[in-house]
């Protein structure tokens, strides 16, 4: 087990010859069936640094650290481990060689407790019985390392919140006495103070030679904590040998996507004053999570609600789409009362969700993209129950065009598509669709910069055209630099609303943990 | 219910038109091709003739129409114990009607039509308690499998009932073009099940449903509502099925459809309808069905002891389906 | 009354025996009788419990107490120890299996609880206090002597035979009795199938069968309910060249064979009232009477009943006591 | 400075003890409650008396051992259709052992260890074609139940063995404190099947596989082999309830266990195991047991028609469902 606390650790002996790498790959390859994830990859980790893996939604690090992991084989590649050529046919194998993985899926059993998913695979025991008072022991121990003493060992892992799974990933990590920690993504589910926390308990760990692979779409994190980077595109590696704290945003951009994006945030034309209220949410409660909300938007207007993880925003929004029934307050769009608890009245009425979890909420992942995009309006486009196939997928082809949705075929797989695309598919079924009213949670999970900057720009289009937009982020920089105005959610209260000119990362930061402590 | 086990990253196979849905049903045609070149080998004449043929596809024709119902229930994520039995309620239904007096002066439709309504009844209970009791749709339907039979024993004194309406046993008797009405049928729910699954709202909605019902919900589908009506559909079948049975064995008995539900269930599930819900194939259930028929066929001609045929089947039914495996999709999963 | 007694009765519709205007049928003391079946999966069997229940309900001293009708020799053996806690005073008993229901009857008729066996034989004489049997064995001989006096000249015949549940010793039995009648007049079966005592079943078998052999001379079926199922799968052939002899007795068949409207020329009976006559023995043996018109003290230890051959001749005699599957 | 992301303190209170497993087998306890309520009500002396108990305990037992390893498969996402079938094969091959004559000099116990042979072996080879021929659980399991009854019919040559293996007979049949050897055996079952699942890497990996196969796997878990042991396990209780049934019955024959598959199913998921896997529980499995053979029991008891007793037993599974539900968390989902 790794002591994530002890900065002050002796110099690991690794330290002593930063420069050997600690593991290789060399030109791996990886097919799928129709697919080329992998053509040729390299990479180098050093022992007790922070090698960040960096590249566009499709570009292979999710494949690379698999193959790494023992979860995929190889088509081709060397992998070599302390100077010797290693084989990793299975997950076990890369578990014995000190390999060990958070995986960006999270990869938790939601039936097991949470000391149980932290020793899955290699529980404590005695003669095939689980020493159970043990392995909680040590899972609270880790936990409390972790920062988390509040999540209790004995807790059903299927009744944490997202950032809470992703504790107990990073807890299981832990517990094998790993030489290499892969991280794909892990802050994706966690709020600004988490990630610090996060980082802290990297650096824990780098103190004691063990070497990170961090894997995150978002660079201002990967200035802070990485050390070297390594740029991944279409399967290769495009840029390595890159210091993580001086290589210019732009020049890494350009790596990842091979064009100069403009990463920021569309200019705000101002919502006219006689713009008309198109949502009105008047003291909305969902017992034990939130009450009291109440908020309008107006046509063109982009209303954020940010907070922490577990505020209670998700389920803001699915309460007032239906998919949770409200036990007060009252939904209206363009002045008519919502029925409660219907999600087709709510479509019906002009209201569309973007919901959190893109794979379990939003697609029929075994369905062709085009089926997926139309999926709320399919009935629309079918005559008297009768589908006609040819304009379905001519409505979805004009929204993969209009989104750049990539690839551009519309029969394959939704499951086949990388974060960002699944996104712009789900956006793509409101725009075939059509509504008023927009909801928005969490749009840039796991979206590349490219495509984030792209999705930025569509939402604001989508928004001067009149649609009225609910957007829930955990990255507070996106709330304020997209919406119009900005409510902060404490501890399903909303305790500030304000412009989102009057307001900066900071203040929300302090509303936050005030409202917290309130 | 089934626990996908990862496919080993070895057997992932090169991609080609093979992988489609077309690649499943090449298996699952070879499968079929492969038992026919058996029963041409071991039967001659008796197993090729048209007679031969017809025979098969007669005795395909009520499991078929089931198996229909069965497709949509199982891709929209559910299943369904209680077809053999609501069939058998509805064959009970229809007869007690057709044998009573006061019925004398009745057209024959409205024996049919009894017949449907009971099915489809019963379904809808089935819908009901699954949509919005939240019951499993295994224990639910057992229920009403169990419950089902009882009824049909009580209305019928466990007693067979012989229908004798000769406007009724003329036309499903009736042959056209060659060929039994009994099979004409099956091939009309069968089309008519292909149009609805591949070509209405209805059929997308249940693959949907049965693929993600969360997202389906959340995408507007008013996923009870599909649900009641995807068990209502497999009533009916069972109804039609009743009805086909009636004409069949001229019998209204408690006894008509007992068992059914497993070789109906294993013919849309070999067909290559996935048993976890999401995705289902009309054409692949009729091949399972066609499969299962002809089995039965060969073994009889083949003079094969019920014990020897029920070890040979039990083999048969893995073979083809790793057959049919090898020629599916690798692509779809990981 | 009922199947045991030479004349058929003459009271028409009810397949269940009149009581008969005999001392025996006087009420008397109250008899509580316990009484489990197989699940009523075929008609015949269906007709069983119904003649037992409408049979019992004629006497205002008998108390029926019915257990669920089951396939599953566990449930059964808990009935019967059901019973046994019950104090029941007698128990009618159709087992599933008669070997595996052996023990437990033993068990009631140690604890001195008579036990009727009926149907389908214990594998212990001590099981049971009486026994009443149908001939299965006299049954397949009764079929094969009836086709042989038919087919006699023909040796190359070819005969085929339906055969019900075939895991059932009396299926068994059937079978050789029907073979060894058949080899004495130099026959043999030619094709043989077996249903499972339903209608879907006799008419899939035998549609398969029609299918396998193009030409027949005769067939016997075991069961005329499954035979409702034959007759239709015949019909449906349109296939004619053969004669079929049923079994069991069904009236449908009967009514085939009075009207001559079908292959049906004969049927074998296998009175679905035995477990009607072992109501009527277990309340006797209660009451401690003897059986209707024998001198001899008692109910007697076994009665096995008669399997003649119905025929267009004889068809009127025995339409009464047909069963309506 | 990190946030609490786990909600639980809240949602601890509120949802109280009845939402964890305890709350769920609370619901199955109230319906086996009222259940006996109707009993003693309708029965009176002839429900509550100590014989009848264990005659419910005696018919409860054999299904109960099935349960068990049914428990075990269902948790681990899998499914068991065979388990009747082997039950049967085990109880003709250990009975044929028993009456060969070479077999006179040989000890009973060989008879007892061939049929657990027979049952762990049929598991095994549905494991194998489950996991690594990745067939579908309920075909391949259905293909066996086919197969292993034909088996079965063609080693008895369709007859009924009679075993007469005194120091068995004496061993089953023998009460220890007043309990029958039959009672114990299901008790030993039940208990060890328990601390397997709740206190053994096995259980613990049984519920992963279950819950979430891919999970597993990326943590080291050997799915595949996880499945074999756990559908030879279920063939072992299958072997130990032929053994069982053997002594209760005396008689090996191919129809033992004949459609049990669905009524220790219909018990294991009353019970409150989840059909899709991950979760499990052995206590609610037992306790499922026990209301229906209690409730075979009070049907016996009032005199129901035989056809009425179906219908209710329809209707009551689904009010049990739907009881067990009320008690059940709601807050697991939403
Ligand atoms: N099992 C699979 N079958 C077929 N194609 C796959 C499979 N897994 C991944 N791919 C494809 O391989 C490519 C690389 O995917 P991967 O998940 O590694 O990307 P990534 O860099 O992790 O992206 P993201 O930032 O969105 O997580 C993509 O085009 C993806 O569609
Ligand atoms: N199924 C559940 N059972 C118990 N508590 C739940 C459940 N789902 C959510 N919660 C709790 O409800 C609260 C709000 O959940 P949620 O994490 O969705 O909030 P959020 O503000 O949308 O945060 P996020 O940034 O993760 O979207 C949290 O405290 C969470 O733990
Ligand atoms: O069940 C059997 C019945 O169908 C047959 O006709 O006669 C004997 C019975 O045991
Ligand atoms: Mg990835
Ligand atoms: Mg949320």
């Amino acid at each position: 087990m790794v002591d994530v606390d002890r900065d002050d650790a002796a110099p690991p002996e690794g330290a002593d010859a930063p420069d050997v790498p600690l593991l290789r790959m060399e030109g791996i390859v990886k097919h799928f069936p129709g697919a080329k994830a992998l053509d040729g990859v390299d990479l180098d980790v050093l022992p007790g640094e922070v090698h960040c893996l960096l590249g566009q939604n499709g570009a292979g690090k999710s494949t690379l650290i698999k193959v790494l992991a023992g979860a995929h084989q190889p088509t081709s590649g060397r992998i070599v481990l302390d100077g010797e050529e290693i084989a990793i046919p299975h997950p076990v194998a890369a578990l014995r060689h000190g390999v060990a993985t958070i995986y960006q899926e999270l990869d938790v059993v939601d039936g097991l407790t949470v000391a149980e998913n932290v020793f899955l695979g290699h529980e404590l025991d005695r003669g095939g019985f689980t020493q159970r008072r043990e392995a909680i022991r040590s899972t609270r121990e880790m936990l409390r390392r972790l920062g988390h003493p509040e999540i209790s060992p004995h807790r059903e892992v299927g009744r944490l919140s997202a950032a809470g799974k992703q504790i107990v990933s990073m807890a299981r990590a832990l517990s094998h006495d790993a030489r290499v920690i892969v991280m794909d993504e892990p802050s994706a589910v966690l709020d600004a103070g988490e990630v610090q926390n996060l980082f802290r308990v990297v650096r824990g760990l780098t103190a004691q030679g063990v070497a990170v692979v961090y894997i995150s779409h978002r660079l201002e994190e990967i200035r802070q904590i990485g050390d070297r980077i390594t740029v991944l595109k279409n399967g290769r590696t495009v840029g390595r040998d890159l210091p993580a704290a001086t290589t210019p945003t732009a020049e890494l951009i350009r790596l990842m996507t091979g064009r100069n994006v403009e990463y920021a945030f569309p200019t705000r034309p101002g919502v006219p004053e006689d713009a008309p209220v198109v949502l009105d949410v008047e003291d909305l409660a969902l017992a034990g999570t939130f009450e009291d909300v109440s908020f309008q938007v107006r046509a063109g207007e982009i209303v954020g609600l940010a907070g922490l993880v577990g505020a209670g925003r998700s389920e803001i929004l699915e309460t007032l789409y239906g998919a949770r029934r409200r036990t007060a307050g009252s939904v209206a769009v363009k002045g008519r009362r919502l029925r409660s608890g219907s999600v087709d009245a709510a479509v019906a009425a002009g209201i569309g969700l973007c919901p959190e979890e893109r794979k379990s909420q939003g697609l029929v992942l075994d369905e062709p993209v085009y089926r997926n995009i139309t999926l709320s309006t399919f009935a629309r486009i079918a005559r008297g129950g009768w589908l006609d196939e040819r304009a379905e997928r001519a409505a979805a082809r004009e929204q993969v065009a209009a989104l750049d949705l990539r690839p551009a075929g519309v029969d394959r797989a939704a499951r086949t598509l990388s974060g960002g695309n699944q996104q712009k598919a789900l956006l793509g079924r409101w725009l075939v669709h059509g509504c008023d009213v927009l909801l928005l949670d969490e749009p840039t999970r796991g979206v590349d910069v490219g495509a984030r900057s792209e999705l930025y720009a569509l939402v604001r289009r989508l928004a001067d055209a009149g649609t009225a937009v609910v957007v829930v982020s955990s990255e507070i920089p996106e709330v304020l630099g997209l919406a119009d105005h900005v409510l902060v959610v404490s501890e399903g209260r909303v305790v500030h609303r304000a412009p989102a000119q009057d307001i900066d990362e900071h203040r929300v930061l302090d509303l936050v943990m005030e409202g917290t402590v309130a | 219910m089934s626990t996908q086990v990862d496919a080993s990253p070895a057997a992932e196979s090169r991609s080609s038109w093979l992988s489609g849905p077309a690649g499943r049903t090449v298996g699952l045609v070879v499968a079929l091709v492969l038992l026919a070149v058996v029963g041409v080998i071991t039967g001659g004449e008796r197993f090729a003739s048209l007679d031969n043929v017809m025979t098969i596809l007669r005795l395909a024709s009520v499991t078929g129409v089931l198996a229909i119902g069965m497709t949509f229930v199982i891709t929209a994520g559910g299943i369904d114990l209680s077809v053999g039995s609501v069939l058998g309620l509805a064959t009970v239904w229809a007869s007690t009607l057709a044998t009573q007096t006061m019925a004398e002066d009745l057209h024959w439709t409205v024996m049919v039509l009894t017949g449907l309504a009971v099915g489809t009844a019963a379904g809808l209970i089935n819908g009901l308690i699954i949509a919005y009791g939240k019951v499993v749709a295994f224990i639910a339907t057992l229920a009403m499998m169990i419950a089902a039979r009882g009824l049909a024993e009580m209305i019928s004194g466990r007693q067979t009932q012989v229908v004798q309406v000769d406007g009724f046993l003329d036309f499903v008797r009736a042959d056209f073009i060659g060929v039994p009405v009994l099979v004409w049928m099956f091939v009309v729910v069968a089309v008519a099940g292909w149009f609805l699954f591949n070509r209405t709202t209805f059929g997308r909605r249940t693959v949907a449903v049965g693929g993600n019902a969360e997202a389906s919900r959340l995408a507007g589908i008013k996923v009870q509502r599909h649900l009641l009506y995807v068990y209502g559909l497999s009533g009916l079948t069972a109804g039609i099925a009743g009805v086909m049975m009636l004409g069949r064995t001229t019998a209204g008995t408690s006894t008509n459809g007992l068992y059914y539900e497993l070789e109906v269930i294993a013919a849309v599930v070999v067909g290559g309808t996935l048993l976890i819900g999401g995705r289902g194939t009309i054409v692949g259930t009729v091949i399972g069905v066609l499969i299962f028929a002809m089995l039965t066929n060969v073994f009889t001609i083949n003079n094969l002891s019920i014990s020897a045929q029920n070890v040979a089947k039990g083999v048969i039914i893995v073979v083809a389906v790793l057959i049919q495996q090898r020629f599916a999709a690798r692509s779809t999963s990981t | 009354a009922g199947c045991t007694s030479n004349e058929p009765p003459e009271d028409e519709g009810s397949a269940a025996p009149q009581v008969a205007a005999e001392g025996n049928d006087e009420p008397g003391e109250k008899v509580v009788i316990g009484f489990s079946a197989p699940a009523a999966d075929h008609g015949w069997m269906g007709a069983i419990t119904q003649s037992a229940v409408d049979t019992a309900d004629q006497y205002s001293d008998v108390e029926l107490r019915q257990a669920e009708a089951t396939n599953d020799v566990n449930v059964q053996i808990s009935q019967v120890e059901q019973f046994i806690n019950d104090g029941v005073d007698a128990i009618v008993l159709l087992p599933f299996d008669g070997a595996a229901l052996t023990e437990v009857a033993t068990k009631a008729m140690d604890a001195g609880i008579p036990v009727i066996n009926v149907d389908r034989e214990f594998s212990s004489p001590f099981a049971a206090r009486a026994t009443v049997l149908g001939d299965n064995y006299g049954m397949g001989v009764s079929a094969g002597t009836y086709i042989c006096e038919q087919l006699g000249d023909t040796p190359d015949a070819v005969v085929a035979e339906v055969a019900g549940i075939d895991s059932l010793p009396l299926t068994q039995d059937r079978s050789k009795g029907f073979k060894d009648a058949l080899s004495d007049c130099g026959l043999d079966v030619d094709a043989r199938v077996a249903a499972d005592f339903t209608v879907q079943g006799g008419e899939t078998a035998t549609s398969n069968l029609l299918q396998a052999e193009p030409k027949i001379d005769a067939i016997w079926n075991h069961d005329d309910d499954q035979g409702v199922g034959v007759l239709a799968a015949i019909e449906n052939a349109g296939r004619d060249e053969f004669f079929m002899v049923g079994g069991a007795g069904s009236l449908d068949v009967m009514e085939h064979i009075k009207a001559d409207d079908s292959v049906l020329q004969a049927t074998v009976i296998y009175p679905s009232t035995q477990a009607a006559d072992g109501i009527k023995l277990a309340r006797l043996v209660v009451h401690d009477k003897n059986m209707g018109d024998l001198v001899s003290a008692g109910v007697p230890r076994t009665t096995q009943l008669y399997a003649p051959v119905v025929t267009a001749d004889n068809v009127d005699q025995y339409m009464s006591i047909g069963f309506r599957s």
